[in-house]
């Protein structure tokens, strides 16, 4: 992307440029005015654009077309949806329920008829198919790698159980296996936030015009 | 079997036989029988987090995070959970006069846990001890992080508490504890804060471990019922996994297709 | 009666509309209704995704209202920004039926909110290289095999790592495609279960602090 | 403990967090002065990616690319969607692009301006429409697999999807070929359940790393056909399609900061287990 060249876009990158400084001023230096002022400019930023994209025009794009050729039966969900707005209210804070209870049901009824095929059985013969035919011996330890540690993670989280005896190592293993896993996000947790950051220090220097656009 | 989508049966056995085990245990908890939780180490090690502020004359430190609201489906039973261990932490610190600050971020949660931690030490007897500016009420993010790390600073607690619903903050929370030496204790479901939590704590409980933990101070029985039925699916799916596994060095795939149906 | 109303009615709407989810999925035909409830939930949800940002901006009118000291001249900001924000907008869209044709509103939007919005994203950058240095210790072995893990990920995701020695990426590739499948697996299958009994409890009326239960009564 | 009893060790343990946030924004700003340039693997879970695109999408197949993430999240995110968008554009794909995060109008926006010279040649309505946003809730998500319409009355400028030359024969999950996402969140788990398991129609995740770990079960069970894994995944795309850019340039920043990172864990150990020894 070349350089801006129209005002408003110049004065609008080095707004930017400012307000990263002022929110970076709380962790290289200390908490300041300037941050809060930022923080709630963004806040104050984030809250507008969220109800011009959602509550307003996205429900007036969803509901108009069908009201308009007839479809009066659209009015229900829009006074439901409506009706939530009495959580705000502690006296009728209980309208807000029916509309609740309908998200709530769609909510549980998709996902719990959806966890069963890829969180559980998708996940059982994943780890019980062997290799293909002609797989090395490393293609061999994975498997029974990955069978074993999924057994003993699993073993782990029994709860109502004591874990003794031979579970007890089995759990064991288990933990230290969850473990090794956990490693592996965290290393991939910094990956993200350096990528973050990396993209906010090439923009700090963007806009000085020591690095290319 | 022409009146089930083909490739769902076996999720339509699952889903009914889970059902069937959360309602009899349930049922069954309701009618008085017992539901133990197994032995969870950080659980255990409450009493030696606490024993050790009263040997130090410190105070200890609790804060259930930012992320969950309570009317939220995913961090709000975290949070509820977490407050049910606050009314143990509560007790353990009336009983040997610890000093116990709960900073609280979750305007929600507020209510609750000011009535948990009256409950606490009215248990213990000592309801003269409770006051309700135990609770710090920080609303937003940054100003919560602020307010705690400053307070380790200037008060050095020996213990904290880091157990319910978490953004980014237990990465700085779990660090400012760890520089000043606390022991430290934490709990999350959310998977991308255990690591932080697991690298800066003593002890951890991990995902459903701290529902479990909630439920076994609380004693509910729907909760602690269900806990039950899940572990039996969990064992049949452990036999399930064993077999197939075993199966598969002989490459036979009559357990795969079964589960396929 | 009035109680009826405010508890059974509720779960009973929510256990129809389960079953009704269900069903469909389950048994072969065709389900309209379970499509008309969702086009509902659709719309309700997106009706209620304003409720958090009206709590938020009368938080703040309080703030305003009562002064609060350090605070409330922040929260008046807050307030003007946001009304500029949402008038042009809306002004946008009124016009032309797409709010970012409005040039101050894309303007906003484009520069002072795009760069905020990354900018505090990215902070917990500096927290995570602070607390790798003075916090993460491998005081047990939990922490331990975490901690190698995770460097082994690291190396691997740079790829300086390679240039470093050959067998970091064979190892840390180890981790990414096979080491850390176990765990993950077994939380999908953890987090299944939970949301099962979750929901069932949920189904039955028995999970406080759903229907706004917790709060308030 | 007076100053002149800690031990090196100690004392290197007290510097002030402050240093080490100058240290490391200064040390991510080098690699973007001078650049340092490695050769980078291609991972399994990206090649499967492309080369799933590859052989899945013929000319004038419809595919759904979903933002599920927010500008806050572009330096992550934006390489690996850019890259996937020319792929399909050179494979003759015709696009939709929806998404699930209230400012997804200004991540589309800047889509098409990182695409600029693969959009110039084409139609609006006939290879591309955007469609805008939809709530992220699973009930969304499943509805759209059901009927797109139902959701989406008309596309994001108020045309009706009737009179939109590509979206005339379109309106379930199965006449669209297949699904990329780009998440910070859980959206990809809606289109797991909803479209990848009832339809059969192919997903793919394209977000943010955690997510790297947390679906590769997913992956490995064939239910994700591909996975491209932050910003090293958008690397090593741009690298697949033969046009280095963004993602590539950040690598050098990753390196930098990955070696400090694990520097600083090995150090801090180092000290810890000095101090404890004494």
């Amino acid at each position: 992307m070349p350089y801006p060249t129209a005002p408003a876009d110049i004065f609008g990158l080095w707004v930017a440029w400012l307000l990263m400084l002022m929110i970076y001023s709380y962790p290289l230096y200390k908490e300041n005015p300037a941050f809060r002022f930022a923080e709630h400019t963004y806040i104050g930023l984030m809250l507008a654009i969220m109800l011009v994209r959602t509550s307003i025009t996205t429900t007036i794009n969803m509901v108009a077309p069908p009201l308009m050729k007839g479809r009066v039966d659209y009015i229900i969900p829009i006074i439901l949806g409506f009706m939530m707005y009495f959580l705000l209210s502690a006296r009728y804070r209980w309208i807000s329920r029916y509309p609740i209870a309908v998200l709530v049901g769609a909510g549980f009824g998709l996902g719990m008829r959806g966890v069963l095929i890829p969180n559980i059985l998708k996940q059982v013969i994943s780890t019980i198919t062997p290799p293909a035919t002609g797989a090395g011996a490393v293609d061999w330890w994975n498997y029974i790698y990955i069978a074993i540690g999924t057994i003993c993670a699993v073993m782990y989280f029994i709860l109502t159980w004591e874990h003794k005896g031979a579970m007890g190592y089995a759990t064991r293993l288990g933990r230290w296996i969850i473990m090794i896993g956990l490693g592996a996000y965290f290393g991939n947790t910094v990956l993200f936030r350096m990528a973050m950051l990396s993209g906010r220090a090439q923009f700090f220097l963007q806009v000085l015009k020591i690095a290319p656009m | 079997m022409a009146i089930i989508v083909s490739g769902r049966g076996m999720a339509l056995v699952i889903l009914v036989l889970s059902y069937i085990l959360f309602y009899v245990f349930m049922y069954l908890g309701r009618k008085g029988k017992e539901i133990p939780v197994r032995t969870l180490p950080p659980m255990a090690a409450i009493p030696e987090g606490i024993g050790r502020a009263a040997e130090m004359g410190r105070p200890v430190m609790f804060t259930p995070g930012i992320a969950g609201d309570l009317n939220d489906p995913t961090q709000g039973p975290q949070v509820l959970a977490a407050i049910s261990i606050l009314g143990y932490i509560a007790r353990e610190c009336a009983r040997t006069g610890v000093k116990l600050d709960v900073f609280m971020p979750i305007p929600t949660a507020l209510p609750l846990t000011e009535e948990t931690l009256r409950t606490a030490y009215m248990a213990e007897g000592k309801p003269e001890e409770f006051s309700p500016d135990m609770i710090h009420f920080i609303a937003g993010q940054s100003p919560y992080l602020t307010a705690v790390l400053g307070y380790f600073q200037r008060e050095r607690p020996a213990t904290n508490f880091l157990i319910g619903g978490f953004y980014y903050e237990s990465v700085v929370m779990g660090e400012g504890g760890n520089t000043i030496g606390a022991f430290q204790i934490g709990g999350t479901a959310n998977t991308h804060q255990m690591p932080f939590l697991v690298a800066t704590c003593d002890y951890v409980l991990l995902a459903e471990e701290l529902y479990a933990a909630g439920a076994s101070i609380s004693k509910d029985p729907d909760i602690l019922g269900c806990l039950r039925g899940e572990d039996i699916m969990k064992f049949i799916l452990i036999a399930l996994m064993i077999v197939g596994f075993l199966l598969g060095f002989a490459r036979n795939p009559v357990l795969i297709n079964v589960l396929r149906w | 009666m009035a109680e009826v109303l405010r508890r059974e009615v509720v779960y009973l709407i929510t256990a129809i509309v389960t079953v009704i989810m269900f069903i469909e999925f389950f048994f072969i035909g065709t389900w309209n209704v379970a499509e008309e409830l969702r086009t509902w939930a659709t719309i309700i949800a997106n009706i209620s995704l304003g409720l958090g940002a009206v709590r938020l901006l009368s938080e703040h009118a309080k703030n305003i209202q009562k002064r609060r000291a350090g605070v409330w001249p922040f929260s008046i900001w807050l307030w003007i920004i946001f009304l500029i924000t949402i008038l042009s907008g809306l002004a946008g869209y009124v016009t032309t039926h797409d709010a970012m044709k409005n040039p101050l509103y894309n303007w906003l939007f484009k520069w002072p909110y795009t760069s905020l919005g990354q900018t505090l994203y990215a902070i917990t950058g500096f927290y995570i290289f602070s607390a790798a240095y003075r916090a993460f210790r491998a005081r047990n072995i939990d922490a331990a095999l975490l901690l190698i893990a995770g460097c082994f990920v690291i190396l691997t995701n740079a790829p300086i790592g390679e240039v470093i020695w050959s067998g970091i990426p064979v190892i840390g590739r180890w981790f990414l495609d096979y080491g850390q499948v176990p765990a993950m697996r077994c939380f999908l299958i953890v987090a299944a279960f939970g949301m099962l009994a979750y929901g069932f409890r949920a189904l039955l009326g028995r999970e406080r602090g759903f229907y706004g239960e917790v709060v308030g009564e | 403990m007076s100053e002149e009893e800690l031990t090196f060790w100690e004392k290197l343990a007290r510097i002030d967090r402050r240093v080490f946030y100058w240290i490391l924004f200064i040390g991510l700003m080098i690699p973007f002065i001078r650049p340092i340039v490695f050769p980078i693997a291609i991972s399994p879970s990206t090649r499967d990616l492309y080369e799933g695109i590859k052989e899945m999408v013929e000319p004038g197949d419809v595919v759904v690319m979903n933002i599920a993430f927010g500008v806050s999240a572009w330096p992550e995110c934006m390489p690996a969607f850019c890259a996937c968008t020319k792929l399909l554009i050179k494979e003759g794909a015709k696009i939709i692009f929806w998404g699930a995060y209230y400012d997804v109008d200004m991540t589309y926006q800047e889509v098409l301006r990182r695409c600029e010279d693969y959009f110039k040649d084409l139609k609006y309505g006939e290879d591309y429409v955007y469609l805008g946003y939809y709530p992220y809730q699973e009930a969304a998500v499943a509805q759209l697999a059901a009927s797109i319409r139902s959701i989406f009355k008309t596309d994001n400028y108020g045309t009706p999807l009737d009179e939109i030359p590509m979206m005339k024969n379109v309106d379930k999950a199965t006449d669209i070929k297949l699904v990329l996402s780009g998440d910070t969140g859980d959206v990809c788990d809606y289109y797991i359940r909803q479209w990848r398991i009832p339809y059969g129609t192919p997903v793919a995740e394209i977000g943010i790393a955690m997510l790297g770990s947390s679906y590769m079960p997913f992956y490995k069970s064939g239910v994700l056909f591909g996975m491209s894994v932050g910003v090293r995944g958008g690397a090593e795309l741009e690298k697949l399609i033969g046009e280095p850019g963004e993602a590539t340039i950040r690598m050098g920043a990753i390196n930098i900061s990955h070696i400090l990172v694990v520097i600083a864990v090995i150090l801090a150990n180092i000290g810890y287990f000095a101090s404890r020894r004494k």
